[in-house]
């Protein structure tokens, strides 16, 4: 299969949808598109199951490549492997289900789609890119209609919040942009030309002193849009203003390119300075880890109950890519995946309920499981497996990471991994605050007794992201299968270049 | 006799450029303007470049310092002094200027010109013409084509700005 | 010989043959409407664009002092382009104005001032084109003859590139003093590095930082663009500023290349001003074409750090990113030219709640001004990465850096503007624009230009082979 | 002549020039200011022609660069001062400081 | 033996039944759930005995590990993974044994007791994910898979306290539950994590073996390794054995416990009672090897634990008014038995009396306490209140009840020949040969255990003499009853098996006889407790008042549960909430918002700055002009020099 069709399909579905007006139709087309891209995304994973099946082992399977800048080493190179196909299936899962949770989006519903779609796309685009400047190119495309997304839909002070995103991603992108300059000026391909090309770069091991310049601006870079501490700050103001599809959007795909920047640009073409910086990010996210769990216990909106504890979630990913083993890579990744499904459901629930009661203060909600039984349950579902509840992902991934962690013996590590490990009390707490104060109790509003329960389109959103979960949660070897071949990969390229140190 | 009349239209050219950007009153100011102009041509001449003192005569005094005066007497009531420029302004543009004057005199009189050949400065105007208008590769004619468009744009600009509207009902 | 001359000076002629058949008609005709004027001339503008990928050669004229070859054939189509698209989107402005052929033919004559610049190899040559691009340009800034900005606008245009004229005069007397002659190539070989040489080198640079307006020579941009006309300020934004751009590039490295490591000081510093004076200033500005002047003051650092890397990339970069920068601020300055031809509306304030009413404006200016901010899938993205790429190839990623740092604040008011358009709520939005056919016809070119041009690799390589470096 | 060295025919020039350039920016008549200019671009000749005729005579470079700049600063001047009388219409006064309507 | 499959089914059963009432319960299977429940749950308990039976069955004489199923679920690297797997051995079957019977006891009695609730058939789903993770639980083969099922039967008991969700309290008290077990848990994870690094591997046969042998490195490297100056290996079980003390109630984890009993009665009974609360003791037992052979100081810490909360829960159960925490407290103390039973425990044979007696206890303890409170349960459903105040004289109201109540207390405060007896005998036997101050702790526990146990038979059956005509409502239905009879056998039979045939740590069996001279002590010891009950309580009178202010101090201090409720609140709300929570939440609004915000304020107040520089006067910038061009210059030659 050819990799560009899954940019290509959200592109085409984008310019299709502007050819229609009415909610109806635009909505269908997008559903229709995003549902032919999730089943284009299966299909790449049995063809790639097959393959690996098959005894392929090279690093990247699909690989093509067409020279789009030959002069200036730049070329659009795709491929995948297992880390990028779970990635790519996540947020196809993540964007039919957002599609499906705008289903009564009046307001603009064209261009809604159109940006959803767009976004979608440079999300496609990042993950099966191998040319740096491509990733580049897609990770700029995933921004600005975020942009617009918040500030045209979004609720609350969303003005300046979409402004704070926007601009805060593109001082990670130019952050980014810095380091992949230095890469690229101290690259040299098979001719001895510099390049983008991520294998090559890999192959051709960075010098140490340009590593030791440039990974901080690539990690730093990539780690804002992954809510690294301290740049997470667009992390709450950006997720709670935003309207529902693009809350999940926001936590499920973007801030994953962040993480998937920080391992496989990063850490992975620059792994001796990654070693050097290790406990620096290890101090960032178990901060991260800790700090956003206890902001989140403070937090009475809903919304930002759960960007804060984005922040603390995502902080296991950086610093499972901090611990730089196998098993703390792996276990990154799984919480991308986790993450990204359980927090895209985590805000389409909580996107129900504030489109049913307008208001999405804990404190004043109550009762809704006795009025809405699927959507609360459905929200304590999400948040068990926020707090790491075995039977989902959350738990799988976490435990990978702390297994991970704990291969470090130094009692620096043992120090973080412990604080990590004392998050999950934490979200315990914050979650069942949460679930007690806005589901449980009694009704306090008279009103809410009229409020309808899930439609069907919400009902599939939910399943679809639910299912998901649970798969990973009853099945993790799925999973590790899948991802192992490509962190091996990953690690040959650490260890080979720690024998250099 | 040579050199005392050089210094002499130097000093010429300088008391009366400085006129022309001192004084208050701008229809004197025009005056000696002309005069430095004219100064100028006269260096030309001590130069024995004829053909650019001819030039400097007809172009800049028949010329633009006449649209010069006509222009003061159409915007301003001859007579009423210019005002004074803002002390803060004269100050810092004194300062600058003497600066700036006092480095590049500097810069000049470190330099050491040399000569490139010994030939002699021959500027016969038949000479200057068969330069500017005969189609050999050495010759000026492409500029000088040029600047004919460019006077001519010049005039089609003059004539949209500055001429009255006629009818303004229109 | 006359044949050779028609052929490499074809741009050139073409032009003048346009300059003096509106000329004629004009005299010869008095009673075209507007309108006819407008078609008639774009038509053959048109015309003028198409004939300029034909019957193209290379070679020199008067001794050197009039070169050609592919690169300056491109170049000129580039401006082609440009005058063309500035033509169309002239429409709603002049359909009332009572000068229309005089504008065009102070309009062409402008670009034929350029062309000659472009393909000077003679200082007294590009001197002439200078002020050929520049006298009746002030003219065109003071078209709105009754308006007493564009007035300003008009004398401070004329008199600020007069005195930098003079400052530049100065500079070529002692080039001239210091090597002889007035030919680039002779000068090249006469180069040396004493004080006076490099004073000299000064002088002529800020000949072209003026015309540029590279911060500290840029104070009159601003003035000059929020007084005149929006289509004038869109034709000194873009083919104006390109024009001087290529010259600048090639004088720098073609004549001045061995002084290499003294203006790659220069320009850096006048980069780094360029880029933070031209971001501060943009922050705060409310009329739009007085941002848009200082955002394409920001534009020029970056090109400034293009032209400091000095090498094939370098240049190469900075011709697309032109290219690139003439589609996205045409496309910006056709909306506003549109918007304040028909409303006199010019400031962000008054575009807020654009969006209700005018969708498709909104939707292109919004790419225009996402492609001057550098964000993909516009053009202007591949624009700045290669010039940051080129720029970064010196070592120095500290310029890099700080240009980085700056594209977020740049984004931050470009953002401001599209925030207006579809995000703040508006009483009384600008009304329903309804747009003509040439304005559309020019914005599609811009937008289709900056969608496209882009993915354009192999119209990277061709301009890359036609680049040389130092 | 040979007496009086090139280099003070050059000072001359540079010192008309900086008095233009003084002119240029105090006078707060922009008439005024034009004349200024006009004193900056005439020193800017006297360099022309002193440099031909004293460093390459063997062509006429500089006479023809002048003939062009006087040419081109008629023109200028005459576009400036029909600016000038434009502006002039329409805020009635053509005070230096008074015309900055335009700014920040 | 049997099939993997036909075991297999033993947790799968429940988990089915929790998928299908979960899913399409609410809607279509409402009235039928309960009966779906029953009766899946009653085949999983024949198919638990007849595989206990087959086991015990197989080899008399040693009683083998068997992995009868097991899987790769997640592997971290080469030699660590979870693995799912179904592992026998003669306490996982005693537990699979006990689950499920008292688990179908449960099933059972809700159909009565639950009937007529809305969400009948959520309620069953939930005991069916229940019964599931604590079998998934009890057949680990892998230390994290016990964790996980550990955190299962965590979130359903949160369920299920959490079930009458309209009422604030049990909210509160399902989230107390969730998170003090949850914060025990933490302790476990990271015990889990250091045994894993020392020993290289999570499963349970390789990690005992690797950590028990002589001379195995991994041994030897976690003994010597150390921290805080106490070795890995000490380290990693204690932290184990804070997970299973929180799950199980053992002081000062303890406080969830109470406040559980928010939930419906039954479910008391099943989880707070007789099986999830002793998965703490199950899994001391299940990695005693360890602690016996490598680190009896962890041993002696897990023995201390137990006798002081079993005494601790002893006292405040005398001054609880509330039947259902009176039980509460009654199992903490009982949990403590049996801790303190594993602490004291050799190894092997007679030495090893003390882990045998311990899992006697469990067993047992499973038949009476499950009973006493279905039994208590049966009563709030007629008075419906759980304060003894309201009860009283109910004993010929409700026969069936009080005549298994009886037997229950009887069995509970270790009278022969009810099945407590003999288990408590074991235990106290066991502590004298271990160590006599435990010995006497735990005389002292089981006196006041008969005693509070009688206050409270003698409160709701004797005391006031209430007419027959006050309670309208009928004892329960049979659903009810059956079970109550079914257990009321149990805990006066139980006793009578030989469970050192069965259990003991070493699989071997060994003979224990009773000793009859030891036992009359303690039999004695109760039966004054006992007899002061029944002085107290047997009638209304004013002496218990008498007491209560002789001892006020105490009584009070008792009554309010010594406060460490108090001290737990302060520590989360002034603490976790003000200073932790609002200085994160304060820091991350002022500081790193405010720095990014800063930096846009800092660049606008700088454009504002400099925007006088255009000045809009010409003159202006030709000075700028001028100044430029010089200031190049002298940079360019500043340059070349």
């Amino acid at each position: 299969m050819n990799l560009s069709l899954l940019v290509l399909v959200p592109t085409l579905t984008a310019f299709i949808l502007l050819f229609f007006k009415e909610l109806k139709k635009i909505r269908m087309i997008a559903c229709i598109g995003s549902a032919i891209q999730l089943l284009l995304t299966f299909i790449l994973l049995f063809q790639f199951s097959g393959l690996r099946a098959s005894g392929d082992t090279s690093a990247m399977l699909f690989y093509s490549s067409y020279a789009w800048f030959p002069e200036l080493g730049i070329a659009y190179t795709t491929g995948i492997d297992g880390i990028s196909i779970a990635m790519i299936l996540m947020v196809a899962f993540v964007v039919l289900a957002g599609v499906l949770v705008s289903w009564k989006m009046e307001k603009l519903s064209r261009e809604f789609f159109f940006l959803l779609m767009l976004l979608s796309a440079g999300a496609y685009g990042f993950f099966i890119s191998l040319d740096l400047f491509t990733l580049f190119f897609f990770l700029e495309i995933a921004v600005i209609p975020k942009f617009l997304l918040i500030g045209i839909w979004g609720s609350g002070k969303k003005e300046y919040s979409a402004m704070k995103l926007a601009l805060m991603l593109m001082g990670g992108s130019a952050f980014v942009f810095l380091g992949l300059i230095g890469l690229y000026l101290n690259s040299s391909d098979a001719n001895g030309m510099h390049t983008f090309d991520m294998m090559a770069i890999a192959h051709h091991a960075v010098p140490l002193n340009i590593q030791f310049i440039f990974f901080p601006f690539a990690f730093i870079g990539f780690g804002i849009f992954g809510a690294l501490f301290p740049f997470h700050t667009w992390v709450p103001d950006g997720h709670s203003s935003a309207p529902t599809a693009a809350s999940m959007f926001l936590a499920g795909i973007s801030m994953k390119l962040g993480g998937y920047g920080c391992l496989r640009v990063a850490t992975y073409l620059m792994p001796e300075a990654a070693h050097h910086y290790a406990p620096i990010i290890i101090l960032l996210s178990a901060i991260a880890i800790l700090y956003g769990a206890f902001a989140t216990m403070m937090q009475t909106d809903l919304k930002y109950i759960n960007a804060y504890s984005s922040v603390s979630h995502c902080g296991f990913v950086l610093l499972g890519i901090g611990m730089l083993n196998q098993t703390g890579i792996t276990g990154a990744v799984m919480q991308m995946i986790s993450h990204g499904l359980m927090t895209a459901l985590f805000f389409a629930v909580i996107g129900m309920i504030y489109e049913r009661t307008h208001t999405r203060i804990a404190s004043q909600l109550g009762g809704l499981l006795k009025v809405m039984p699927f959507i609360s349950t459905i929200f304590v579902i999400t948040g068990l497996c926020s707090l790491g509840l075995p039977g989902f992902s959350g738990f799988v991934a976490e435990m990978t990471v702390f297994m991970g962690s704990w291969q470090h013996a130094e009692s620096y590590y043992r120090l973080a991994t412990i604080a990590s490990c004392a998050s999950i009390v934490v979200t315990a707490v914050y979650i069942l605050n949460a679930t007690g104060k806005a589901l449980m109790g009694p009704i306090t509003n008279e009103n809410y007794h009229q409020l309808s329960d899930a439609t069907w389109n919400e009902k599939l959103a939910a399943g679809l992201l639910l299912s998901g979960i649970v798969v990973i949660g009853f099945a993790p070897f799925l999973l590790n299968d899948l991802l192992s071949p490509g962190v091996n990969n990953l690690m040959t390229n650490i260890g080979r270049n720690l024998l250099l140190h | 006799m040579s050199t005392i009349s050089f210094y002499l239209i130097a000093a010429f050219i300088l008391i009366t450029g400085f006129l022309t950007v001192t004084t208050r009153r701008l229809f004197r100011s025009a005056i000696a303007l002309l005069f430095s102009l004219i100064g100028i041509a006269a260096l030309y001449f001590w130069m024995e470049v004829e053909f650019a003192a001819a030039v400097q005569i007809i172009v800049y005094v028949g010329g633009i310092v006449v649209l010069i005066i006509f222009s003061i007497f159409l915007t301003n009531n001859e007579g009423v002094n210019m005002l004074q420029a803002l002390s803060k302004r004269s100050l810092f543009s004194g300062i600058a200027v003497l600066c700036a004057a006092a480095f590049t005199c500097m810069l000049i009189g470190n330099n050491e010109w040399s000569a490139r050949s010994a030939e002699v400065y021959d500027p016969a105007v038949k000479k200057i013409g068969y330069l500017l208008v005969s189609n050999s590769p050495q010759s000026y004619v492409l500029p000088f084509e040029l600047v004919s468009i460019l006077l001519l744009a010049a005039m089609i600009g003059c004539i949209v700005i500055a001429m009255k509207p006629n009818s303004e009902e229109q | 010989m006359i044949h050779e001359f028609l052929l490499l000076m074809k741009h050139e002629l073409l032009l003048c043959i346009l300059l003096f058949f509106i000329l004629i008609l004009k005299i010869a005709d008095h009673k075209k409407s507007n309108d006819q004027w407008i078609l008639i001339v774009s038509g053959l503008l048109l015309f003028n664009f198409i004939a300029g990928f034909f019957w193209n050669s290379g070679g020199e004229l008067f001794n050197g002092m009039f070169l050609l070859n592919e690169l300056t054939i491109f170049q000129k189509n580039i401006l082609n382009l440009g005058i063309l698209v500035v033509s169309l989107q002239a429409q709603p402005y002049l359909k009332t104005h009572r000068h229309v052929p005089e504008f065009y033919m102070l309009l062409i004559s402008t670009l034929i001032g350029m062309f000659f610049m472009i393909s000077s190899g003679n200082l007294l040559l590009f001197y002439i084109g200078l002020e050929m691009a520049t006298i009746p340009l002030a003219a065109m800034v003071n078209f709105n003859l009754k308006d007493r900005n564009s007035s300003e606008a008009g004398m401070k245009m004329i008199l600020s590139s007069a005195f930098s004229s003079a400052i530049l005069l100065l500079g070529i007397s002692l080039v001239y003093g210091l090597t002889g002659s007035l030919s680039f190539v002779e000068i090249s070989t006469h180069l040396t590095d004493t004080s006076l040489l490099l004073f000299a080198f000064v002088l002529l640079f800020t000949g072209f930082a003026f015309k540029l307006s590279a911060v500290p020579f840029h104070f009159w941009t601003a003035d000059v663009y929020e007084g005149s006309p929006a289509v004038v300020a869109a034709y000194l934004s873009v083919v104006s500023k390109a024009s001087i751009a290529f010259v600048f590039i090639s004088v720098l490295y073609h004549v001045f290349g061995s002084l290499e490591n003294i203006w790659y000081g220069i320009i850096f510093v006048t980069a780094v001003l360029t880029i933070g004076i031209g971001n501060l200033f943009a922050i705060r500005q409310d009329n739009l074409k007085r941002f848009l002047a200082f955002s394409s003051i920001a534009q020029v650092g970056f090109i400034l750090i293009g032209i400091s890397s000095g090498t094939q990339n370098g240049e190469a970069a900075v011709i697309y990113f032109l290219l690139i920068y003439l589609f996205s601020n045409l496309g910006a300055f056709g909306v506003v030219t549109l918007v304040s031809a028909i409303s006199e509306k010019e400031k962000i304030s008054d575009y807020k709640g654009f969006y209700k009413t005018n969708p498709v404006l909104t939707w292109v200016l919004t790419l225009s001004l996402f492609s001057l901010a550098g964000i993909p899938p516009t053009a202007g993205f591949f624009g700045k990465f290669f010039l940051l790429m080129a720029g970064a190839a010196h070592g120095n990623y500290l310029l890099v850096g700080f240009a980085a740092i700056n594209m977020i604040i740049s984004m931050y008011y470009y953002l401001r503007i599209v925030k207006a358009m579809f995000m703040d709520v508006n009483e009384s939005p600008i009304e329903r624009i309804k747009i003509d056919l040439l304005p559309s016809i020019s914005l599609l070119i811009c937008i289709l230009g900056l969608l496209v041009t882009g993915f354009a690799g192999t119209l990277y390589s061709y301009i890359q082979n036609l680049s040389a470096g130092i | 002549m040979s007496q009086i060295p090139l280099t003070h025919i050059i000072i001359l020039s540079t010192l008309l020039f900086f008095i233009g350039t003084y002119g240029f920016l105090t006078r707060r008549n922009l008439i005024a200011m034009l004349m200024s200019l006009e004193l900056m671009l005439n020193s800017v000749n006297i360099n022309f022609i002193a440099f031909n005729k004293y460093l390459y005579p063997e062509n006429l470079d500089g006479l023809i660069f002048i003939i062009f700049i006087i040419a081109i600063a008629a023109a200028e001047a005459a576009v400036a001062i029909a600016i000038i009388i434009n502006l002039y219409r329409n805020v009635r006064s053509i005070d230096a400081e008074e015309t900055d309507h335009l700014k920040n | 033996m049997n099939l993997p499959f036909n075991l297999l089914l033993i947790p799968l059963l429940p988990l089915l039944t929790f998928v299908v009432l979960g899913i399409f319960g609410r809607k279509y299977l409402s009235s039928i759930s309960g009966i779906i429940g029953t009766t899946s749950m009653f085949i999983s308990a024949v198919i638990s005995i007849q595989t206990a039976i087959q086991y015990f069955a197989s080899s008399p004489e040693m009683h083998l590990q068997q992995i009868a199923w097991k899987m790769v679920w997640l592997p971290f690297s080469e030699d660590i993974s979870i693995d799912i797997g179904f592992l026998l051995d003669p306490i996982s079957v005693m537990m699979l044994v006990v689950v499920t019977l008292i688990s179908f006891m449960v099933h059972l009695y809700s159909l009565g007791y639950m009937k007529g609730e809305n969400r009948f058939a959520t309620y069953y789903s939930f005991l069916s994910l229940f019964t599931f993770s604590m079998l998934g639980l009890v057949v680990s083969i892998n230390i994290f898979q016990i964790y996980m099922f550990w955190e299962l039967v965590g979130v359903s008991s949160f369920l299920l306290i959490g079930y009458y969700f309209e009422k604030p309290s049990a909210v509160a008290a399902s989230k107390k539950a969730f998170i003090v077990t949850r914060f025990a848990d933490l302790g476990f994870l990271i015990g889990i994590l250091i045994l894993s690094f020392q020993a290289h591997t999570l499963d349970f046969q390789t990690l005992i073996q690797r950590l028990t042998q002589n001379g195995s490195p991994f041994l030897h490297d976690a003994i010597t390794t150390s921290f805080m100056g106490v070795s890995a290996l000490t380290w990693g079980l204690l932290l184990v054995f804070i997970g299973g003390a929180g799950k199980s109630a053992m002081f000062p984890l303890h406080i969830w416990l109470p406040d559980a009993m928010e939930g419906p009665t039954p479910v008391s009974a099943l989880i707070h009672a007789a099986t999830m609360v002793v998965a703490g003791v199950y899994l001391v037992a299940r990695l005693f090897p360890i602690f016996i052979m490598s680190c009896p100081v962890a041993l002696e810490v897990v023995m201390w634990t137990g006798v002081t909360s079993a005494l601790f829960a002893a006292v405040i159960a005398c001054t609880q008014t509330d039947i259902k925490r009176v039980l509460a407290y009654s199992t903490m103390s009982q949990i403590g038995y049996m801790m303190f039973a594993l602490g004291v425990s050799g190894s092997g044979g007679e030495s090893g009396l003390g882990y045998t007696a311990s899992m006697f206890h469990l067993f047992t303890h499973a038949f009476f306490k499950a009973l006493l409170f279905l039994g208590a349960g049966a009563v709030i459903h007629m008075i419906h209140s759980n304060e003894i105040k309201d009860m009283g004289g109910l004993r010929k109201s409700m026969p069936v009840t009080h005549i298994t109540f009886l037997i229950a207390c009887l069995a509970i405060a270790g009278i022969f020949p009810f099945a407590g007896f003999f288990s408590k005998e074991e235990i106290l036997t066991a502590a004298l040969h271990a160590n006599k101050v435990v010995y006497g702790l735990a005389l002292v526990t089981a006196g006041i255990t008969a005693f509070y146990m009688f206050r409270l038979y003698f409160s709701i059956f004797w005391s006031k003499e209430a007419s027959q005509g006050d309670h309208h409502h009928s004892e329960g239905t049979l659903t009810m009853k059956i079970p109550l009879i079914l257990l009321a056998i149990g805990a006066a039979t139980t006793g009578f098996i030989p469970f050192g045939e069965y259990v003991t740590n070493n699989g071997k069996p060994f003979h224990s006889s009773l000793d009859l001279a030891g036992a009359i002590g303690p039999v004695l010891v109760a039966l004054t407790g006992i007899a002061i009950a029944m002085l107290f309580y047997k009638k209304q009178n004013d002496r218990p008042e008498k007491v209560a202010t002789a001892l006020s101090g105490l009584y009070v201090a008792a009554y309010r549960k010594f406060y460490i409720d108090e001290i737990y609140l302060f520590i989360t709300r002034n603490i976790i909430f003000n200073i932790l929570g609002k200085s994160a939440a304060w820091f991350d609004r002022t500081i790193i918002d405010g720095t990014m915000n800063g930096i846009a304020s800092v660049i606008a107040w700088n454009s504002n700055f400099i925007k006088n520089i255009q000045s809009g006067k010409i003159q202006d910038y030709a000075l700028y002009f001028f100044v430029g061009v010089f200031g190049l210059t002298l940079l360019a030659i500043y340059l070349v020099n």
